[in-house]
C-alpha cells in the first residue's frame, strides 16, 4: 500500500532516479547492490537512509536518488506490457469520477497496473479495487507486482469479463468503472449485476478507435446509462529554457564595424579566426551575438529572455475517454 | 458522521449542485420545507427530492411537486419524456428555407408569457414548443436533423426540468469555473486540478503544506480525498485563510477547525517567543471566569496548542507534500518552503499564466533541492457524444491554467556533479558520472 | 479583384474599423454617410485618403480606421449566412493543397463565401474559382457580393452538385477541389468529368462530424482518391498582458507591519480606509500590491511579468478537414 | 518558362521529394540516365520516373526499374500490389499470445540480409515477409487486427517503394520539419507558414519586405505564390541573404537574381551617399576593359540600380506587407520597418517562441501605427484515417512556432483618443467616443 514513509527499510520498494525518464524499481535487500553506469550502490548503505536522499556510488563516480513510490513515479519507471493509461487521464477519470478515500472501483483490464496503482493510492486502506485481466501471462506479472508493493486493497482476478462477466465471492458494489478494453460494448452489459444499487455509479470507457466509442455509446444507452459524454484530455510539458535576445541595433552596429574595417582596408572578415595561445579568438571584430563562439545558456555577457518548450515529439492521443452514469432507481423517502 | 460531499442520496440541509436544462448550474442548501426558484425553469418543494439518488433528474410537474425523469436532455426520439416531433413534414435539405431569422416564428414573446403564465409544470414547455412549430411558417421545409436541432435548442429554454448532484470538488469548482466568473477560482479547471491531486500524491493520511487563494477550493479538494484522515496546514498571508468558497460548501467552522491547521506567513516563515503565545493564567483564575469567558481562553489555548504543533510538524520535515493556488511570485515563494517538506515529497504549484512558472522552474533546475520539474498543461476536450452527429464541441471555455511540479529531494552534502562541461540537452538533472 | 491599391476612389469597397470586431463594409459614394456609434463619417471625405488613414468623425467625437479589403478581414466582417470557413482553416488548406497564383480550384458550396475570397486572391488574375451554392437566396447573395467586390476570377454557379455534378459549359480542369458540404461522398462521383486529367489532383473535404469524414472516406476509396487523410487545424489567439509580481517578503513584511501596529495599538486595520481632502486613500499602513486600490496593469509603481491569454471562449472545432489526392494514369513519355 | 515547382509531370533535371515506405523523404535531383540510391529500400534508375505525374508512387522491380503502383502503402486487404495476408489462421484475441519479443521471429538478421542480396525489386520484400511470417510462432494467435499490424510494418519496413512528389513549399518545408532538424527552418511547421502567407495577403504582384533566417524557405514559398508577378525585398543583416535552401530546391543564381531585391540592414537603415556607389568608368574606358571585366562591371552597375530603385520604394512606402522569420528580438526590429509599408498593410512576424512576441504585442498596442494585433498558434492533428481504425495519430512532432499579427494603419496627426480613464477590456484599441 502507497504510504507516507520517512525512511528506507529492508525489503522496502524503493525507485532509484538514476536520469530524468530513467527510473529503476528495486527491493532493498541487504546485500545486494545496484549496478548503473554511474557505478554500483549496496543496497546495506540505503537501508536508514530517508526516502529523496542522494547518495553517491561506491567508487564516487555518480550519484542517484533513492525515491519514494508514487503511483505517478511507478508510471514513469513500469515495464510496459500494454500501453498504459498516463497520468493527464487517469487524474482526470480519478477527479472526474469522484474517486476518493473510501471508494469502491472496477478497473478492467488490468494491463501493466499503471492505474491500478493510482486507483489505490486514492481509495485508500477503506476503499477497495477490483482489477481484472484475461491474458494470464499479464495476470500474473500484475499479480506479482501488486503483492510485492502491497496493494492490499486490489483484488485482482484473471478472467474475460466480456464473456464471463465481473461476479465474485466478494460483494463489488462498485460506484466506479473504468473500461480499457477492446471491445467494452461487451462487458457493459454485465456492470448491472456488480455495481452499486443505492447510488449513482460513474463509468469511463478509455478506447482508442472512434468507432469503439461508438459502439460503446451504444451499449450504455441501451443499458440504461446516461449523460453520455465522449472527452479527450490534451497534455503538454513544457520545459524553462532561456532564448537569447539579438537586438537590431547590435546587428546594425555590426555591419557598420565590418564597414569601417573594410574601408581601413583590413578585410578581417575573411580571414581565418586568430586563435591565441589559449586557444582563445581573438578579434573577430564587433561580435554582440558570440557569434561562433559556443555560448551557455543564460551566459551573464549576453542578454537572454525566459521562454519554455515542449520535448520535440508530443503524445497527441492515448485513448478516447467516454463517461456515462447509471443512475439508481429509489423512492422518495422523506 | 459521513463526510461532508459524501452521501449517496439526496438529504436534508445539504448543499447540493443544481443543473438546468440551460447547462446553467446553481449551488443551493436543501432546506426542508422550502421552495427553490430555478426562474424561467420554475419553482420547486424541496421535500420532493430527498430520497432519490445524488445525480438524479427531475421534472416540474403540477402544484410546484418534481416526479423523477431518465435525463435532463433526453434525446426526443426514443423517450417518452421528451417533445414529441409533431406530425409535420420534413424536407431532403434545407434548399428552399430561407434565412429571415425571428420573423417566421409568429408567436409573440408576449404569447410565450401568457402561456408560461397559465401553467407551473413541464406540461407548459411542451405547449409552447408546439405552438411555435404550428406557427413556424418554414418548419416543414427543414431537414429532420434541422428540426431536431430546432426542438434541442426550445427544449433547453423551456423545459422545467432540473438534476441535482452532489456537491463535489469537481462540481463545486465547475460552477465558479463555467457559472460563475472563473477568476474567483484563478482560472483552475476541473482536469487541472485532477492533475495537481496526482502529482501531489494526496491520499487518506498525508500531511500537506496547502497555499490556496481560491477561498478553500483546493482545500475542498484535498478533504474530499482525505475522508478526515491525516492533516492540511494552510499557509496563509492574512490574519486567517480566505475560507468563502468553503462556507458556501455547508462547512462549518467547527468542522474546519477540525480538520484545518492554518498558520500565516509570519508564524511559519518568521516563529518567535511571540508566535501562537497566549497568556496563561492559573487555574484558579480560569475556574472563577464567566462560562464564556473561559470557553474563549480554552479554544485560544487549545489554538496555541495546535499551531506549536504545527510549527514541530514544520521543523521535523514531516509534511508529505506543498499544493499552491497562489498568486505570489512562485520563483520567490517556493524555494522557501521546501525545507518543510520530508525528503521524496512533490512540489505542486499552479498558476494561470505559464509564463509565472517559467522562473520558478529556472530557480529549481539550479536548487539541487528539486529534481524532475515540468509545467504540465492539461486540457479536457469534450464532444457532442450524438450518435451520428459526433463532433468536439464547437466552442469552450478557454484557459484552465498550468502545474509546475517536481520532486523534493535531500542532496548529500559534498556531492558534485562530474558534468563533462557540455551543455545537458532538455535541462535534465540527470545523474552526472 | 483584391489588389494592392493605396488610395480610397469613389466606388473601392473599404472596410470602415470601428472596433476590433466590427469592421463595416462600406462603398465609397460621394454623399454618403457613414453612421457609427462614434459619430458620422462622410464618404466624400474618404476619397483620395490612403487606405489604412484614421480618420475623425465629422463632430470629432471619436475615429475609425479606413482598411482595404483582404479575405481575412472580409472574414471578420462578413455577414454570417452559413458558418464561415475561418483563416486558420482557409490558410492551411490553401497551403497543404498549393493552390498558388494561376491554380484552378472548385469550391462547393460557396455558403458565406468567405473562402471564395481567399482563393481568389490566392489564384490571382491568371487562376480560377469554380464556386456551387445549391441554395438560391445564399447563391443570389454570394453573387451581388461577389460582382461588386470585382471577383472576376470567380465562377459562382447555382447547382446542387450532389445531384447535378459540376459541368458548367467552360471547361473546368480543376488541380484542387474543396468540397464543404452536408454529403461530400454524393458530389465526390462527379469530379472525375471536371478535374484535371495530367496531373495529380488535391481534394478537401470540410465536415463538422466524424460520420460524414467516414463517409466521404469511403466515396473517396471508391473513387480512386489515395494518400487519405482526416486532419484537424487546432488554432489559438494570444494577446499580450501583465500580471503583477506578488514577492513573498513583501507579503511578509505587510504581516510585520501589521503586527508593529497591532502592538502599538493602533490597529489600523481595523479603521474603515481615511481620505484625505482630494478623496486619495491615506496610510493603510504597508501596501505593497496596491491592495484596495485600482491599479491600469503596467502601473510602474509595481513589478510586472509579461503574460499572454487567450479569450475567454476558444473555437475548439470548426471542421474535419479530410485529404486525398487523385494521381492521372500518365504513361512514361522518356 | 515554368515556374520551378509548378511543371505537372516528373520532368529531367527537377528537384523533387522522394518519401519512402517508412515516411523517410529525401530531396534529390532527378538528372537523366542516373541512378537514385534510396538504400534499404532500393535503388531506381530515374529515366522510369519521366512523364508520369508528380505524386505518382512506384515499386522498384527487377534491374533497378520501375512500375508504376496505385498507392505507396495500399491497404493491404483490398489491393494486388500489397503483401497478401498468407493462409494462415487467426485468433478472436491476443489472449494466448505471450509477449517475448523478437525471440518469437525465428528469422535472423543474417537470414534476411542473405535474402535482401538475392533480389532487388520489391518481390524480395514480399519473400521476406512472407518467411517470416512463417517462421513466426504466434502469428497464428494474433486477432485479424493485430496479423494486419504487423505486417503493414513490415511492409514500411521492406517494400521496395517510393513516391515522387513536386518541392512544393510544403514539401520543402516538411523536409526539414519532419526528416531533417526543423530548427533549420527555426522550427516553422506548414501550418504556421500557410497562417503566415494568408495573414501577410501574399499574391502575385505584390511587394513583400521579407526577413528569413531559414535560408529561403520562407522566400521560396512567396516565391511559389506570386509565380512570378511582384517583387521580395529580402532584408538581411550580412553581406547578402543566405540562400542555402533557395540553392537546394534548384533555383539559380540567375533565377534569384530576376526575382529577388536583397538589402542589407546598413543600406536599409542607414542609406547614404555610398549606398550601392559603383565607381563610374567613361564609355571610353569601359569600352577598352577585357570582357569578363567588363560583364562584372554591368553587373554591378545593374546592382546598384536595383538597390536605388529598392530605396525608392521603401522611401515611398510602397510595400504591401512585412513577412519576418528572424531571431532578432522582433519588439525593436518590427517596429523600425513599419515606414515602409502603405497604409492598412499586413505585419506579420514569426518566433519559435511565444514569449518573444509578447513584448512585441506590447510595443504595437501602444505604438499608433499597428492595429488588431495578435499572436497565432495554430496546429495540425493528423489521424490514422483507417476506417474502423479512426483515431488521432498517437504522437506527433511537437512545436511550430507562432506568429504575430497586425495590420499597419496611418494615425491622423493630433488624434487623440478621449479615453473615458477606464482601463479597456482585453487591450483592445477600438475607437474611442
Amino acid at each position: 500500500m502507497f504510504q507516507h514513509k520517512k525512511t528506507i527499510a529492508e525489503g522496502d520498494l524503493v525507485l532509484a532516479y538514476i536520469g530524468r525518464d530513467n527510473l529503476k524499481p528495486i527491493t532493498v535487500k541487504s546485500g545486494d547492490v545496484l549496478q548503473t553506469k554511474y557505478g554500483n550502490f549496496p543496497h546495506t548503505d540505503m537501508i536508514g537512509k530517508p526516502f529523496g536522499s542522494q547518495v553517491t556510488s561506491a567508487k564516487n563516480v555518480g550519484f542517484i536518488y533513492l525515491l519514494l513510490p508514487t503511483p505517478e513515479l511507478w508510471t514513469i519507471s513500469l515495464p510496459h506490457r500494454t500501453q498504459i493509461v498516463y497520468t493527464h487521464d487517469s487524474s482526470y477519470i480519478v477527479q472526474r469520477m469522484n474517486v476518493v478515500g473510501g471508494s469502491r472501483v472496477i478497473e478492467a483490464g488490468t494491463g501493466s497496473g499503471s492505474f491500478t496503482h493510482a486507483f489505490s493510492r486514492t481509495v485508500g486502506p477503506a476503499g477497495r479495487v477490483f482489477s481484472y485481466e484475461f491474458h494470464e501471462q499479464r495476470y500474473l506479472q500484475a499479480k506479482e507486482e501488486f503483492e510485492s508493493h502491497k496493494l492490499e486493497n486490489v483484488t485482482l482476478t484473471h478472467r474475460d469479463v466480456c464473456n464471463e462477466g465481473f461476479d465474485i465471492d466478494t460483494e463489488i458494489r462498485a460506484q466506479m468503472v473504468f473500461l480499457d478494453l477492446p471491445s467494452p460494448w461487451e462487458a457493459i452489459p454485465h456492470l448491472s449485476r456488480v455495481v452499486a444499487k443505492d447510488q449513482t455509479v460513474g463509468i469511463c470507457c478509455f478506447s482508442p478507435c472512434i468507432e469503439q466509442v461508438v459502439k460503446a455509446v451504444e451499449a450504455l444507452q441501451d443499458c440504461g446509462w446516461t449523460a453520455i459524454e465522449m472527452t479527450e484530455v490534451q497534455a503538454k510539458k513544457w520545459e524553462a529554457r532561456k532564448e537569447m535576445v539579438r537586438e537590431l541595433d547590435d546587428a546594425i552596429e555590426r555591419l557598420r564595424d565590418v564597414k569601417r574595417r573594410q574601408k581601413e582596408g583590413a578585410e578581417l572578415k575573411k580571414l581565418p579566426p586568430k586563435r591565441d595561445a589559449d586557444g582563445n579568438e581573438k578579434d573577430r571584430g564587433y561580435n554582440p551575438f558570440g557569434k561562433g563562439r559556443r555560448i551557455a545558456e543564460g551566459d551573464e555577457s549576453f542578454q537572454w529572455q525566459n521562454v519554455s518548450k515542449t520535448g520535440p515529439e508530443l503524445k497527441t492521443h492515448t485513448s478516447y475517454l467516454l463517461f456515462a452514469r447509471l443512475v439508481p432507481v429509489l423512492g422518495a423517502e422523506v | 458522521m459521513p463526510e461532508i460531499g459524501q452521501n449517496k442520496v439526496i438529504s436534508p440541509n445539504e448543499h447540493c449542485l443544481v443543473t438546468m436544462p440551460s447547462g446553467s448550474l446553481r449551488i443551493v442548501q436543501l432546506k426542508p420545507g422550502g421552495t427553490i426558484n430555478l426562474g424561467k425553469f420554475g419553482h420547486f418543494l424541496v421535500d420532493g427530492t430527498f430520497g432519490y439518488a445524488y445525480g438524479q433528474a427531475f421534472e416540474i410537474v403540477a402544484d410546484k411537486k418534481v416526479s423523477p425523469i431518465k435525463d435532463l436532455l433526453v434525446d426526443l426520439e426514443d423517450s417518452n419524456d421528451g417533445t414529441p416531433i409533431p406530425e409535420v413534414k420534413s424536407s431532403a435539405n434545407n434548399k428552399d428555407l430561407t434565412d429571415i431569422g425571428q420573423k417566421i416564428q409568429k408567436l409573440t414573446t408576449q404569447d410565450i408569457e401568457n402561456m408560461k403564465k397559465e401553467g407551473e409544470g413541464n406540461q407548459v414547455a411542451r405547449q409552447i414548443i408546439e405552438k411555435m412549430i404550428q406557427s413556424h411558417e418554414a418548419f416543414e421545409k427543414k431537414t429532420v436533423f434541422s428540426q431536431e436541432k430546432y426542438l434541442t435548442r426550445k427544449q433547453k429554454k423551456f423545459a422545467r426540468r432540473f438534476q441535482i448532484d452532489r456537491l463535489s470538488s469537481s462540481a463545486l469548482l465547475n460552477y465558479y469555473y463555467h457559472e460563475k466568473d472563473p477568476q474567483r477560482v484563478l482560472d483552475l479547471s476541473e482536469e487541472t486540478l485532477g492533475s495537481m491531486m496526482s502529482h501531489a500524491n494526496i491520499m487518506p493520511g498525508g500531511n500537506y503544506l496547502v497555499l490556496d487563494e481560491t477561498g478553500g477550493l483546493l482545500v475542498y479538494a484535498l478533504l474530499e480525498r482525505m475522508q478526515g484522515q491525516g492533516s492540511i496546514i494552510w499557509l496563509h498571508e492574512n490574519d486567517q485563510p480566505n475560507t468563502w468558497i468553503l462556507k458556501q460548501s455547508g462547512y462549518t467552522d467547527a468542522e474546519l477547525d477540525r480538520f484545518l491547521r492554518p498558520i500565516s506567513f509570519l508564524e511559519f516563515f518568521e516563529p518567535d517567543e511571540d508566535t501562537g503565545k497566549v497568556f496563561k493564567f492559573t487555574d484558579k483564575e480560569v475556574e472563577e471566569m464567566p462560562p464564556q469567558r473561559r470557553n474563549m481562553y480554552a479554544k485560544r489555548l487549545a489554538r496555541a496548542e495546535k499551531l506549536r504543533q504545527t510549527l514541530e510538524m514544520v521543523a521535523n520535515q514531516d509534511l508529505d507534500a506543498v499544493v499552491s493556488v497562489s498568486t505570489l511570485n512562485p520563483a520567490t515563494l517556493i524555494p522557501r518552503v521546501l525545507e518543510a517538506l520530508s525528503g521524496s515529497r512533490p512540489v505542486v504549484a499552479y498558476h494561470q499564466y505559464k509564463e509565472m512558472l517559467i522562473e520558478l522552474d529556472h530557480v529549481l533546475q539550479k536548487d539541487k533541492r528539486v529534481i524532475m520539474t515540468n509545467i504540465s498543461e492539461t486540457k479536457v476536450r469534450r464532444y457532442q457524444t450524438v450518435p451520428g452527429k459526433l463532433h468536439p464541441l464547437m466552442t469552450s471555455r478557454a484557459g484552465g491554467g498550468y502545474v509546475f511540479h517536481g520532486l523534493r529531494v535531500l542532496p548529500a552534502e559534498g556531492v558534485q556533479a562530474v558534468g563533462r562541461g557540455k551543455k545537458r540537452k532538455s535541462g535534465d538533472e540527470s545523474a552526472a558520472s
